[in-house]
């Protein structure tokens, strides 16, 4: 029960955090010049189309008019017609929202795993060359941009090799009945490699370098000691008892990784052609769809935040001395 | 804890802190000097004997890294880019750490209302997805440096507030700092002269890791075109590469200014990482 | 009078005067797109003002999103100078809005496309003529003397054509056929490939995606194209330009306000249901019932449609408008009733305008099929109809960058790209034996937009100095590779018909510059910074 | 019999200012059924010579020279797995900060029940009733087993050590201050408890503390150690009643007692040797009053006394030292030459 | 105790409490918050030239009543009286004479000095904010003659260095000289030497002791160990839970004792003299988490004496004997 209130707790401010940020972009939006309708002035339409698009979008009524209704529509659970679409916006977004996540948690899923591993064998090995060399390698990784790590990873194994596709989701053509479907084939698995290896390459550099530290640190505790001590394999103390407690920063640097990657998606979604959501609101930006703009931005926050409850409640899970307030 | 010179001290023993600090220099002077340095004018179309463009031509005695499609000198653009970089960096780093440890300062230390405020102002900055807030700043504001400062300046200062307000709670509580009380200080003297020198280690950790970020995004935000459109800059030179389609073919053109923004970030975290183990003891005996 | 002539480099001036501050040409502002958006105007931007700055102008560079230097300048009417693309789409064929739309006074309110804000009182009674008389060879005419001034006058110089180079793959097709101002973009593009192999599926990849297939309230260009396949207008501009009888079996220009349209027969809609004039009827009376931003602005003149036959229809103008029929009835494409009244009813006029339109319906050559936004965009061919394609469909795949486009069609992904090819990329394509690069010229232009509102611009000698400053060949030459041609009148050189080449041809020469100036008494300080000249009164145009 | 012997043992810590040596040569044994005195100040080398017993010296450190002999086995010749299969089952520790030495993400039912099942074959039930009989022994509620460590007080973290160090009936227990972070009164609990507890089981155990008067309490041998020397070995109501070595003497003034007469404190000036350099002489030679030449040229010889010894140049006039000892005036600062 | 005010005291607590909240984690996930009472109605009354120990188990309040004192703390109830005002209504001003006139010692002489300061830092700190001695050089012969009365001598070789640059034994006489510096007339050291290494801790408790009865200061000094607050103290306070369960001359407490809770207390002392054997026989178990204290005398369920009514009931504050009181259900006030 306590749990509960303490999560109906979080999602009120989410709530909260996500209305004063929906405020603030929905006037900013409006506050700067250019309206969704003169993005379209090659098209030809005249004077009065063009208002009557405006009046169509809604655009006609005084700002702060505006903004109630859309928060009333937003109460009910609408987020709008996008402006480009004509659509639902959360239709337009919610397609491109699962490609993201899809990409996104099998990244994430790799790089914890890798940075996990890697970051405790590291500790475990450390003073020695096969740290250091593991350790500038997560370095440098960490620090590269990823778009460029992907525009290498692209040259060498699509356009050099070709043994991976150059970008894009699926090969072109193809028909899906249902969504398992389209996600679950060989075609997709190919499309997904490369960025879902330039992500997990780049988000498996920080739960590895943490993971690292945090061992080097619980390696000195004295409950290793007394586990040593006890006379158990080096292996048991490795696994159950360092790695267990060691990993528990890395919980908490889940929530900023994830909402790293969420909102880092936008580059490698460029690069690889990915139909994600990062890529939709660079173009919803710069075509004034703010419906579009707006609930994507909405659904990243969500995200976000969701993310953040659970590392919060995974860590207070996994560590026993540690409650959630 | 320690003191200011015993970390210029420490610094000089931590081989990492000095690799990025070395790296960090260079980049600062060939930022200084890039006028100097730079061959060519990093946007002057260079033409051959016959007039025409040279476009794409790989590294040579002429153009030591190559030219772009445009005809322009690879080599004198990477030199001029690292200016965008060294003073979004710097300027970034320290408009967040300054205004991170302010408020980490005040709300840690007096608690109350204003932390419960200020906390809840943090957790809300939270929940700012970054990358695409600083997009949609940076496009609607118009592109250019000043905005993509002011999009991660808005951002980044919750990172630093928070974790030095926790660094603040602690301190506050700390035996030296009710022994300053007991000898009458007022509340901004224990703030600033006693509390504010034992979080600056941290705070330095902020400003290498900020520095770090805000290269970092600002070479993403150019990468997807929300660059200083008048200005050279490392991330416009790969979205340019990337965007005439010549990065499989100009190698020159791709992998320079990607080492250099690793190289760069790399100093960020380098530094940061070595005032790490100086504000954290702990971290030390590795 | 000067005493003396001006060199190459520096201009003389006399040196007893003494310049007052004053008199000092404001900094013009030009305004650039980002590279990202559109580099072409981005390096074309900053090479003009390079060459001012070089005849001693003060220019600052400006970059703006698109949507913003729309906004203020497009529509505002707040520029100094930008640099922008007008499409040539084949409804602009015929000239109106190059000519009218884009120069007459009466647009220059703010909204207007007359962006440059030009009012010249002779053009516009030339440019009235051109609007109300349907007889084309009077137009033609008229335009010819329009061009003429424009040329002179410049208000808003063309400065290149780009010249479209699309890519397919011609061991799988034939027969296949840009045109002007779309390229393989085009109607009769699609109608007339022709497969060589069993694979009849056209697979079409190209940058651009599709947004909305509503008829009424679309407003890019993919989507009208596409659009443009699936519903059959009464009539159609052809490749040539002249507008041909589509739907519509002949059509007669009774008066300059009426036209008599009679309807083909057996033309079925793709759910099956026949075709008639009431449906015709029904998609003009609705498009004005419900506002539709897209075919309102097309027929804005049609005042009434009656149906006086079985198969005849009476259109009635509310006032002469000659594009009426090339672009006006050529665009609009006909909805079936059955299908619009009970989703009209259904949503209202609101509903109606943002409603998806899926499956969409019509009766053209292609039917839609399936469309995964951002993915696939599936249509097949409509063997039923009277101008069937050869084709069996058209798979229409978008990518966000061309790259992947290029490489897609050297592996073989897909077959035809709408794409305009970049240099770069035509190295790439040349490498493949399978591929095949058409190049046809656009019709549409970049164009710099002076704002006649301010000075220096409201003053001839200026506008035609900045003109011939313009180094078009570098650009033509350094921004687009070579793959464009200079532009000096406002209607194309590739649209013969329409087209004047006994105009002015203001082509860059700095010398040339510096004299327009010096004549009209424009003065050089030391710097070599411009001033107006004394007690200045600009003169608006050439007489 | 002897059940553990020190055989010359020292201890070297690497470090990049140098080679410290925290113990040097040391000898030293036990023998069934007894409880041995560890004491000294801080940083004397007291946790190095117990872990080099059970062979947990931190990375750094090594047994430079020296055999350890426990059950007549070198244990310095083990193999890591031999070794390790001793640990716990023969030989038990209680580390200096027992506090942090439970695992703070496992319940401690979970951590004895790990203890008993690395060396023996035997069903989780049945290790779990032992952990409950254990918790029966040292005074704590079988309820309390599935509680995480941050859920018990100082003192019931050290018992549950305590039972766990006991799980496997070890012949040896080694504690090293297990009771200097608790209050008085627990700290009275446990030792008692653990005094009980070694009676029922002829255990022995060495307990390593900086307070003479647990020593007192407690042990029936006691080691004082300064410096990384054994300065003085002996029974305990011997080394208390008549102290030999100076240090002795002064370390037993330093603490204050409730009982009789409430006489002043005398505290030892000056601080310990930095072991990083290597000493001449007597290591006490700078703090003690009563040094003199010899002691800082030559090595104190061992003078063997009935059940010990201890290493003073002046140990002929151990007796008038020993009244000197007891007067303030001896121990200040000014009366101690360099 | 009489409640009147007394100018004899420097400082009168009267009934002052404090209440924490903390955050109590069980078996589940979220926290629960409590109160914590660690000071509950304590009153005391310090005099001039008198010091008063104050002993009792960890986490039974004696550093909070020592902060209380002092007012780094706000009593949740109650007032603590200086010079006929309660010191949480103090103005500015007259908290920074508050200040000038009460000083502490810390447990943790590492921790105490801010580690940013040099030596002459720390001890000028004070004189500069209270503007003593007319400038800087006033003030470093000051600081210099404090450093050799607490036996940092020659006082220029400590002046110039951080605290990391020193040893345990060396920074507590810092800080009993920053502690002195400002002539305080109160004192109070909390744990002075509960951190050091046995040896020294005898030079630093004669010092302190010296320094006290040299000014005439008052003095209250805190520990749990009992043999040291003999050695030190007038007057000996008990604590248990937030109480003081009995308060006597030291000297008297330790022959007579009445409250079992002391009487353990002195059983569980060990002293170094193998002759004596600890035998505790007048407590069991450990003492309970200070968020749930049991109902009645908090001390009945370790009390092997306890009775019905100690469950049930508070006991009231008896005067035993002269100067010594006892709260304890076992012992009924001499007068009634
Ligand atoms: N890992 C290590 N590396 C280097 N020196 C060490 C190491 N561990 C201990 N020392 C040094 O060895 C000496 C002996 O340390 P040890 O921990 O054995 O002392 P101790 O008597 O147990 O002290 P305490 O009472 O503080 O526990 C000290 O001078 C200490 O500084
Ligand atoms: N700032 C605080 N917030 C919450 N609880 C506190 C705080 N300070 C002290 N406490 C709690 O109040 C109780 C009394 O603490 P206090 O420090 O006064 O005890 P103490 O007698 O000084 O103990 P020790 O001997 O360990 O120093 C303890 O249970 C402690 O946990
Ligand atoms: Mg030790
Ligand atoms: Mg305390
Ligand atoms: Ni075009």
């Amino acid at each position: 029960m306590r749990l509960l209130k303490y999560i109906t707790k979080r999602i009120l401010v989410m709530l909260l955090t996500l209305f004063v940020l929906v405020t603030i972009l929905f006037f900013l939006f409006r506050v700067v010049p250019g309206d969704p309708v003169s993005m379209f002035i090659d098209s030809g339409l005249d004077r009065e189309s063009q208002e009557l698009l405006l009046k169509h979008y809604g655009l006609d009524k005084p700002i702060g008019q505006q903004y109630i209704i859309y928060i009333k529509n937003l109460l009910k659970g609408d987020f709008g017609n996008s402006f480009q679409y004509g659509k639902s916006a959360l239709e337009v977004i919610a397609e491109r929202f699962c490609n993201t996540m899809i990409l996104m948690v099998t990244s994430l899923i790799i790089a914890f795993f890798i940075g996990i591993t890697a970051g405790a064998a590291l500790a475990w090995k450390r003073n020695t060359k096969f740290d250091m060399i593991g350790t500038i390698i997560a370095l440098i990784v960490r620090c590269a941009p990823i778009f460029w790590t992907g525009m290498i990873l692209l040259s060498i194994f699509a356009f050099k090799l070709k043994i991976l596709p150059l970008g894009g989701m699926n090969t072109p053509g193809m028909r899906f009945d249902n969504l398992l479907e389209k996600y679950l084939n060989f075609d997709f698995l190919k499309h997904l490699i490369l960025p879902a290896v330039t992500a997990a390459l780049y988000s498996a550099a920080t739960p590895l370098l943490v993971m690292r530290t945090s061992m080097l640190e619980v390696i000195k505790e004295d409950y290793i000691e007394l586990a040593r001590a006890k006379g158990l394999k080096e292996k048991r103390i490795m696994r159950k008892h360092a790695m267990r407690t060691a990993l528990l920063p890395v919980v908490t640097i889940f929530a900023v990784q994830a909402g790293f990657a969420i909102g880092g998606s936008v580059l490698i979604e460029t690069v690889f052609r990915w139909p994600g959501m990062g890529r939709e609101i660079v173009l919803a930006v710069s075509f004034r769809d703010y419906p579009l703009a707006q609930t994507a931005f909405l659904l990243i926050g969500v995200m976000t935040a969701l993310f953040n409850l659970i590392a919060d409640i995974l860590y207070a899970y996994l560590d026993p001395r540690v409650a959630l307030d | 804890m320690i003191t200011l010179n015993k970390i210029l001290r420490m610094l000089r023993n931590n081989k990492v802190g000095m690799i990025g600090l070395l790296i960090f220099l260079s980049f600062v002077i060939i930022a200084v000097f890039a006028d100097r340095i730079a061959p060519y004018d990093p946007m002057k179309i260079q033409y051959d004997s016959d007039g025409g463009v040279k476009r794409l031509q790989p590294p040579s005695k002429e153009h030591y890294l190559g030219t772009t499609w445009m005809g322009r000198d690879v080599f004198s653009q990477m030199i001029v880019g690292s200016r965008i970089a060294v003073l979004v960096g710097v300027i970034s780093a320290v408009c967040v750490v300054f205004i991170g440890t302010n408020i980490g300062l005040i709300a840690g230390y007096f608690g109350g209302t204003l932390d419960n405020v200020m906390m809840r102002l943090v957790d809300i900055v939270y929940g700012i997805p970054f990358l695409p807030f600083a997009l949609i700043l940076v496009a609607i504001l118009g592109p250019g440096i000043k905005n993509i400062i002011l999009a991660i300046v808005l951002i980044t200062w919750r990172n630093s507030s928070r974790v030095i307000r926790s660094q603040v709670l602690s301190l506050k509580n700390r035996t030296f700092i009710e022994a300053a009380k007991l000898s009458g200080a007022s509340h901004w003297r224990i703030i600033y002269k006693h509390i504010a020198p034992n979080v600056m280690p941290l705070s330095l950790v902020y400003v290498s890791t900020t520095m770090a970020s805000a290269i970092m995004t600002e070479s993403s935000l150019s990468f997807l075109g929300f660059g200083d459109p008048l200005q050279v800059s490392w991330g416009k030179i790969l979205y340019a590469c990337y965007s005439s389609q010549a990065m499989f073919k100009a190698w020159w053109w791709m992998i320079p200014p990607g080492i250099a923004i690793t190289l760069l970030v790399l100093s960020g975290y380098l530094m940061g990482r070595a005032f790490e183990e100086i504000a954290n003891p702990k971290l030390r005996e590795r | 009078e000067k005493a003396s002539e001006p060199t190459d480099n520096q201009p003389v001036q006399e040196e007893s005067v003494v310049l007052n501050e004053a008199d000092k040409i404001p900094a013009l502002e030009m305004w650039i797109t980002s590279q990202t958006y559109d580099p072409v105007r981005y390096e074309a931007g900053i090479m003009i003002a390079d060459s001012w700055k070089e005849l001693g102008f003060d220019v600052n560079i400006t970059t703006m999103e698109w949507a913003t230097m729309s906004a203020e300048g497009m529509a505002g009417h707040k520029h100094d100078a930008f640099m922008i693309q007008w499409g040539g789409k084949s409804e602009r064929i015929d000239p109106f809005h190059w000519l009218y739309t884009m120069h007459y006074s009466g647009e220059g309110e703010e909204g207007g496309y007359n962006v440059a804000g030009y009012n010249n009182p002779k053009y516009d009674a030339l440019a009235e003529e051109f609007a109300t008389n349907m007889d084309t060879s009077v137009r033609i005419e008229k335009s010819a003397e329009m061009q003429k001034i424009l040329a002179s006058d410049v208000p808003q110089p063309p400065i290149a054509h780009r010249i479209l180079t699309q890519v397919y793959n011609k061991d799988k097709y034939d027969n296949v056929t840009p045109a002007m101002g779309e390229g393989l973009y085009s109607f009769w593009n699609w109608i007339n490939v022709t497969p060589k192999t069993d694979d009849k599926i056209i697979k079409f990849g190209s940058v651009l995606d599709i947004k909305l297939l509503n008829p009424l309230t679309t407003k890019t260009g993919q989507d009208i194209y596409m659009l443009n396949l699936i519903y059959d207008p009464l009539v159609r501009v052809d490749i040539k330009g002249q507008v041909v009888p589509w739907l519509a079996e002949s059509y007669d220009v009774i008066d300059d306000t009426t036209i008599d349209v009679t309807l083909r027969d057996n033309v079925k809609f793709h759910d099956g249901k026949p075709l008639t004039v009431e449906d015709v009827k029904f998609t003009f009376d609705f498009a004005k019932e419900v506002s539709s931003p897209y075919y309102l602005s097309k027929i804005k003149a049609l005042d009434s449609v009656e149906i006086i036959a079985e198969n005849e229809l009476r259109f009635k103008l509310s006032e002469p408008f000659a594009p009426f029929i090339s672009n006006g009835l050529a665009l609009v494409g006909i909805l079936p009733k059955h299908i619009w009244e009970k989703e009209y009813e259904e949503r209202g006029m609101e509903g109606i305008l943002s409603w998806e339109n899926l499956p969409t319906i019509g009766s053209g050559p292609f039917m839609f099929d399936y469309w995964r936004p951002n993915e696939e965009f599936m249509l097949t061919s409509n063997k039923e109809h009277f101008s069937a394609p050869k084709t069996d469909g058209i798979l229409r795949i978008p990518f966000t960058q061309s790259f992947g486009v290029v490489q897609s069609l050297k592996s073989g992904e897909i077959d035809i790209t709408g794409n305009n090819m970049l240099p770069l990329e035509l190295e790439e394509i040349a490498n493949a034996e399978h591929l095949q690069t058409v190049e046809i010229a656009d019709q549409g232009s970049y164009f710099l937009h002076y704002n006649m509102r301010k000075a220096p611009f409201n003053d001839v000698h200026a506008r035609r100095a900045l003109t011939m400053a313009i180094p078009k060949q570098a650009i033509v030459d350094v921004v687009f590779g070579g793959r464009a041609l200079k532009a000096y009148s406002v209607v194309a050189e590739i649209n013969e018909t329409w087209h004047n080449s006994d105009i002015e041809k203001i082509d860059y020469n700095m010398n040339n510059a510096k004299k327009e100036l010096e004549d009209a008494g424009f003065r050089w300080d030391e710097n070599g910074k411009l001033y107006f000249p004394e007690n200045y009164v600009p003169q608006e145009y050439l007489d | 019999m002897k059940l553990l012997e020190l055989n010359n043992v020292s201890i070297d810590y690497k470090t990049i200012e140098g080679n410290i040596r925290a113990v040097d040569k040391i000898c030293l044994s036990i023998e069934d059924g007894e409880i041995l005195g560890l004491v000294g100040e801080s940083g004397c080398g007291k946790t190095t010579l117990i872990k080099s017993i059970i062979g947990l010296l931190p990375q750094n450190g090594t047994v430079a020279e020296g055999e350890i002999f426990f059950e007549n086995e070198n244990l310095l010749k083990l193999t890591k797995d031999e070794m390790r299969k001793k640990r716990w089952k023969d030989i038990s520790m209680i580390t200096q900060s027992a506090m942090n030495s439970l695992n703070p993400v496992y319940k401690i039912s979970w951590q004895i029940v790990e203890a008993i099942q690395a060396h023996k074959e035997i069903s989780k039930e049945d290790a779990y009733k032992r952990a409950e009989e254990l918790f029966e022994l040292v005074g704590l509620e079988k309820g309390r087993l599935n509680d995480y460590p941050h859920q018990y007080s100082g003192g019931m973290k050290q018992r549950a050590i305590i039972a766990m160090a006991l799980a496997l009936n070890p012949k040896i227990i080694i504690a090293d201050e297990p009771t200097t972070a608790l209050d008085v009164i627990v700290q009275s609990q446990i030792l008692e408890r653990i005094n009980k507890l070694l009676e029922n089981y002829q255990g022995s155990m060495i307990l390593v503390t900086h307070d003479m008067s647990v020593i007192a309490q407690t042990c029936t041998k006691v080691a004082v150690m300064y410096g990384g020397k054994i300065v003085e070995y002996g029974e305990v109501n011997q080394v208390f009643k008549e102290p030999n070595h100076p240090y002795t003497m002064g370390l037993k003034n330093a603490f204050p007692s409730l009982v009789g007469e409430k006489n002043d404190l005398i505290s030892i000036p000056g601080i310990p040797p930095n072991l990083l350099n290597e000493i001449k002489g007597c290591r006490f030679k700078d703090r003690c009053p009563f040094s003199i030449e010899k002691c800082s040229q030559e090595n104190p010889k061992k003078t063997n006394i009935e059940e010990g010894f201890f290493y003073c140049h002046r140990e002929e006039e151990r007796e008038k030292l020993r009244v000197l000892a007891s007067k303030q005036e001896t121990w200040l600062q000014e009366n101690i030459k360099e | 105790m009489s409640s009147l005010q007394d100018s004899r005291y420097i400082l009168e607590a009267n009934n002052i409490r404090k209440d924490f909240n903390v955050k109590v984690k069980n078996n589940k996930i979220v926290a629960e918050e409590k109160i914590l009472k660690a000071v509950d109605n304590i009153n005391l009354k310090i005099k001039p030239g008198e010091t008063l120990g104050l002993v009792g188990e960890s986490g039974c309040g004696k550093t909070t009543t020592a902060k209380l004192l002092l007012g780094l703390y706000k009593p949740t109830e109650g007032k603590i009286i200086c010079e006929g005002t309660d010191i949480t209504a103090f103005k500015r001003k007259q908290l920074k004479a508050f200040r000038k006139k009460a000083q502490m010692i810390f447990q943790d002489p590492y921790e105490s000095l801010n580690p940013r300061f040099k030596i002459k830092d720390v001890l000028i700190e004070p004189l500069i904010i209270h503007k003593i001695g007319s400038n800087y050089k006033e003030q470093l012969k000051i600081a210099e003659d404090i450093l050799e009365e607490v036996g940092l001598k020659p006082a220029q070789t400590y002046l110039e260095r951080y605290p990391h640059e020193m040893s345990g034994g060396q920074r507590q006489r810092v800080a009993i000289a920053r502690a002195l510096i400002l002539n305080p007339s109160l004192l109070i050291a909390d744990e002075p030497v509960s951190m050091l290494d046995v040896s020294i801790r005898a030079g630093i408790l004669s010092l302190l002791r010296k320094m006290i009865k040299e000014r005439n200061l008052a003095a209250i000094c805190i520990s749990h160990d009992l043999s040291l607050i003999r050695y030190i103290s007038d007057y000996t306070a008990v604590m248990y839970l937030g109480k003081i369960v009995e308060i006597a001359p030291t000297e008297q407490l330790i022959k007579k004792r009445f409250h079992p809770y002391t009487e353990a207390l002195l059983e569980a002392v060990p002293n170094p003299d193998p002759d004596f054997k600890i035998s505790l026989q007048n407590i069991k178990g450990e003492a309970p988490n200070p968020v749930d204290k049991p109902n009645g005398c908090s001390f009945h369920p370790r009390c092997v004496k306890c009775m019905e009514i100690c469950k049930k009931e508070q006991p009231q504050q008896v005067e035993i004997e002269k100067g010594h009181f006892v709260l304890c259900h076992l012992h009924k006030n001499k007068n009634s």
